[in-house]
């Protein structure tokens, strides 16, 4: 047996989030998160990479929203694989632009895509072929980064189309509504390229709003969009996608997006942010308790 | 019988005025959502709005929204399904018409959102798709002279590239920008592919949208003025506009 | 407005089968037909096909069971792009055969894919791009097929692929579960190759179990896999996959399966098949009379 | 303590010892479907069977099933989902095990499933991908002089090509077949992957399979008896292969 799928294949993949986290995320790793585009984003995943110190991270991921920007801010990350990044509630991404204008905390190369060559290139790595070919931004700049695309010639129509060459994350973490144990996750709402990333990637980590019985799973299969034989840790991780929406159970927290944009906007007061959200918090559970319970209420949805 | 309007509101009006009843329009943020909302309860009540995280509507959202997946978008929708599908619908010309903005423009409507000089914009996300294969595209921009650029300094959504017929020459199979409403006016595009003033917003003048505009503009032979917002399209803007 | 949409954009789109076959499939069309594989096989609107004469069509699908075997044996195809052919739950295709071998009744051209290359072709076509590349099926003599398959080398690795070349089926034909009169399809159960040709075809035809009201399909959208703005007819055909199975509707009549094989053995044994549950009856509502009525009871299923 | 058994049931029994805990297998009809049915309930009970339809179980269907498309088996699935999704499993190289068969195989494992001399045959299926792709593959076949071919007529789904470094040369990354189960026998392949006998069915000869076989058969220099069926095995064979 491939020992790369060990643990894959238990039985039981629950886990602390820390011990996810460092079991399957090391330094230098290329890691896919954020993949719903605005919702669903692994925002305590994040957090816990950040308060884990991780260096040299890739990140890959369409839109993922202020966690790239976070996580570029908190010098974890040294490259960047995306086709936008910034603070969809408020605009440009601070850390983002300093890191790319003035290398603040530390130089960011940034690989440009547009949001379907990012999910062909995941789509790619998880059909398991290098490239996939497009006619998507021809003549656009995008396309001259030789990294990321190449011409390629249809051998029926001599077409000239650009191949998407395929992105492998080392780890794709995604939250996900529920799953049981072994990882079968059901997930619904938008889904972006979070189905890719799963098939993709040679590791992957669900954080979830619950735990289920395998029961719950098989009473739905088609709503399996994860199947646990991909998975290799599960973490219960309720509303561990705050501040984003996670369909049928929490509502976006617009105002947390604002706030962070102010916060975020000059360096020292970011680091300010980052102690008091993150350093200084030891868990997850903590962090929800340092919501206010007016907010935890406007933001909770029924199942739906 | 007229009523006040903003600049804002005159951009949604016009932006709303471009989709045709039973369209398949691909959305987007902001300007454009309100315009779909409009549009849909005016003139265009089959209009089906697509999204690139993977939601299809036939109705618009019944609350507000900031982004599109915000769950009132998902609430409702026809479908919910993924990036690839949505993109797959695009580049298989599924798409009548969609909306794009940028912070810089070129008089051929290729659009920048990814680099001006030392700054570093956020990048394209799904516009450079949306700009690809759209059947065409409407163009949304505050109309600012560093924003209409002779040239952009990083071409993240092709227009029609360097005029003529570019974009059949690049490989590019959606139709191209048919339209460009900005904070002054609405613009269209020649048979060569080049930006042409087709109307003024009432208020604002030749000189102001010259002065605007980083290239020598072409004027069309029978330019007006935009038609004022009616009524009945300031109430539904400012119904749906709440976030405005 | 592009005129090849305007049944897309209908508001109602049911209508009864043979208007729905009459309107949208058309004397040498390539018909996409049976593509979840061993379920939710279209046969009502294949035995259309029959009754209407149509002839010269293109047959387009993975494994579509006997479904393909009666149109070949009723004249109605000249070509069939396929993995499989033959009966599922008995071995080979008596009419295939015979088409292929001996030319009866008309010959038969055959592109043999594997499963594989069959959904990559459909997927291509989905996608609006001529080919997809795979490494599967290197070194199979199915792959020397020029028609369907290339060389290609990965502009990144100089790895060879195999090129396939994108189908287009003019009509895809499925069987769903239930959809709304605008086209909007819930499906479930093993998807095979459905949602590819539904996102491949220039047109869409739908046959279901029920049609439902709009409430039905907004409840729970990430259901939806057929969008209504793919989609030209929906056409009212409970029991319209009889024998195959249909996941929450009907379990697989495998009897009458073997009686097929055992009738199509002989040519003129199979014209009197024919006749008997096609040409001699006027519609699906008939031939669900003509099944007695304890068959219908022991494949009913309760909706799971 | 003893039973008879059927030549069916000895290649169950052998197949289902080939399927280790814990793998992923694609597992195909017929005899391969009671043989995992078999090894999940006595050595390999979180073995996970994926199906090329879109099925993934991690328990045997509970109803007999002529396809794997009827609904016992899409009942208490862990997962519904499409051809695309699977085959990229299959691709991507997540598969430890598939079972094929075919009508023809050659000394290097090729298999025939599409055409012989003047007969035409179903085709590949998933065949020929689950040949490409799978870690390993277990093939099972009756065996006959007409199956088993010096050269196969059609090379459908490909095993060791001409032998040696073929599969690395032609680009294919699955492993290849690692045993062949018949009614005589079971086979292994040697290094240059040619076949090679390893152990004979209780109440077969060394005859009976050179009698069989279209070329001279390589003779594993260890080769022994097929074990039996064990009376657990037999019970649960005849539970689950109830169309048997």
């Amino acid at each position: 047996m491939n020992p790369i799928f060990e643990s894959k294949r238990r039985q039981n993949k629950l886990k602390p989030l820390s011990d996810a986290i460092g079991d399957l995320v090391h330094d230098g790793d290329a890691v896919a998160m954020g993949l719903c585009l605005e919702s669903l984003i692994p925002f305590a995943a994040g957090h816990e990479l950040i308060r884990q110190g991780k260096r040299s991270l890739t990140l890959i991921g369409p839109i993922s929203d202020i966690l790239f920007d976070q996580l570029i801010g908190a010098g974890c990350v040294s490259q960047v694989i995306a086709a936008w990044v910034g603070n969809v509630g408020a605009g440009l991404g601070h850390n983002f632009r300093r890191a790319i204008e003035d290398g603040i905390p530390q130089p960011l190369t940034m690989h440009d895509h547009s949001n379907f060559t990012l999910v062909l290139a995941l789509k790619a790595a998880a059909m398991g072929v290098p490239f996939l070919p497009t006619r998507t931004a021809s003549g656009s700049d995008i396309v001259k980064d030789e990294t990321s695309f190449r011409q390629v010639a249809c051998p029926f129509t001599s077409e000239r189309l650009t191949a998407v060459k395929a992105v492998v994350p080392d780890v794709a973490i995604l939250h996900v509504q529920r799953a049981d144990c072994f990882g079968n996750a059901h997930l619904w709402g938008n889904l972006g390229a979070a189905v890719e990333a799963a098939y993709a990637a040679e590791r992957v980590m669900l954080t979830c709003e619950e735990v289920v019985e395998r029961s719950v799973i098989v009473a739905d299969p088609n709503r399996t969009l994860i199947p646990g034989m991909l998975v290799d840790a599960v973490v219960h991780a309720p509303l561990g996608a705050h501040p984003s929406p996670v369909q049928g159970f929490w509502q976006r927290d617009g105002d947390s997006f604002l706030r962070y944009h102010e916060r975020s906007r000059k360096r020292d007061d970011f680091l300010a942010w980052r102690d008091e959200w993150i350093t200084e918090i030891p868990d997850r559970a903590a962090y929800r308790a340092k919501l206010e319970a007016e907010v935890l209420n406007r933001l909770a949805m029924r199942n739906a | 019988m007229s009523e006040s309007f903003s600049t804002r509101e005159i951009m949604i009006a016009a932006a709303a005025r471009e989709i045709c009843d039973g369209e398949v329009v691909f959305v987007g943020m902001r300007l454009p959502l309100v315009a779909f909302a409009v549009a849909k309860a005016l003139h265009a009540p089959t209009a089906i709005g697509v999204f690139e995280n993977g939601v299809l509507r036939d109705r618009s959202a019944t609350q507000p929204i900031v982004t599109m997946s915000d769950p009132p978008n998902l609430d409702g929708a026809l479908a919910c399904t993924g990036l690839l599908e949505v993109m797959s619908l695009l580049q298989r010309g599924r798409i009548d018409l969609g909306f794009i903005g940028g912070a810089e423009i070129d008089r051929f409507g290729n659009l920048n959102t990814t680099l001006t000089q030392g700054v570093r914009l956020p990048g394209s996300g799904g516009a450079a798709d949306i700009a690809s294969f759209a059947c065409r595209t409407v163009i949304i921009m505050m109309h600012e002279q560093r924003r209409f650029q002779e040239q952009v300094s990083y071409r993240t959504s092709p227009g029609y590239g360097n005029g003529a017929d570019w974009r059949t020459r690049i490989g590019l199979p959606g139709g191209g920008p048919s339209k460009v409403v900005t904070s002054l006016g609405v613009f269209g595009f020649t048979a060569e592919g080049e930006m042409q003033l087709e109307s003024l917003h009432p208020g604002s003048s030749l000189d102001d949208v010259r002065a605007n505009t980083g290239w020598p503009l072409l004027i069309s032979a029978d330019v007006g003025e935009t038609r004022a917002p009616s009524i009945e399209e300031i109430q539904l803007i400012r119904r749906f506009d709440t976030l405005g």
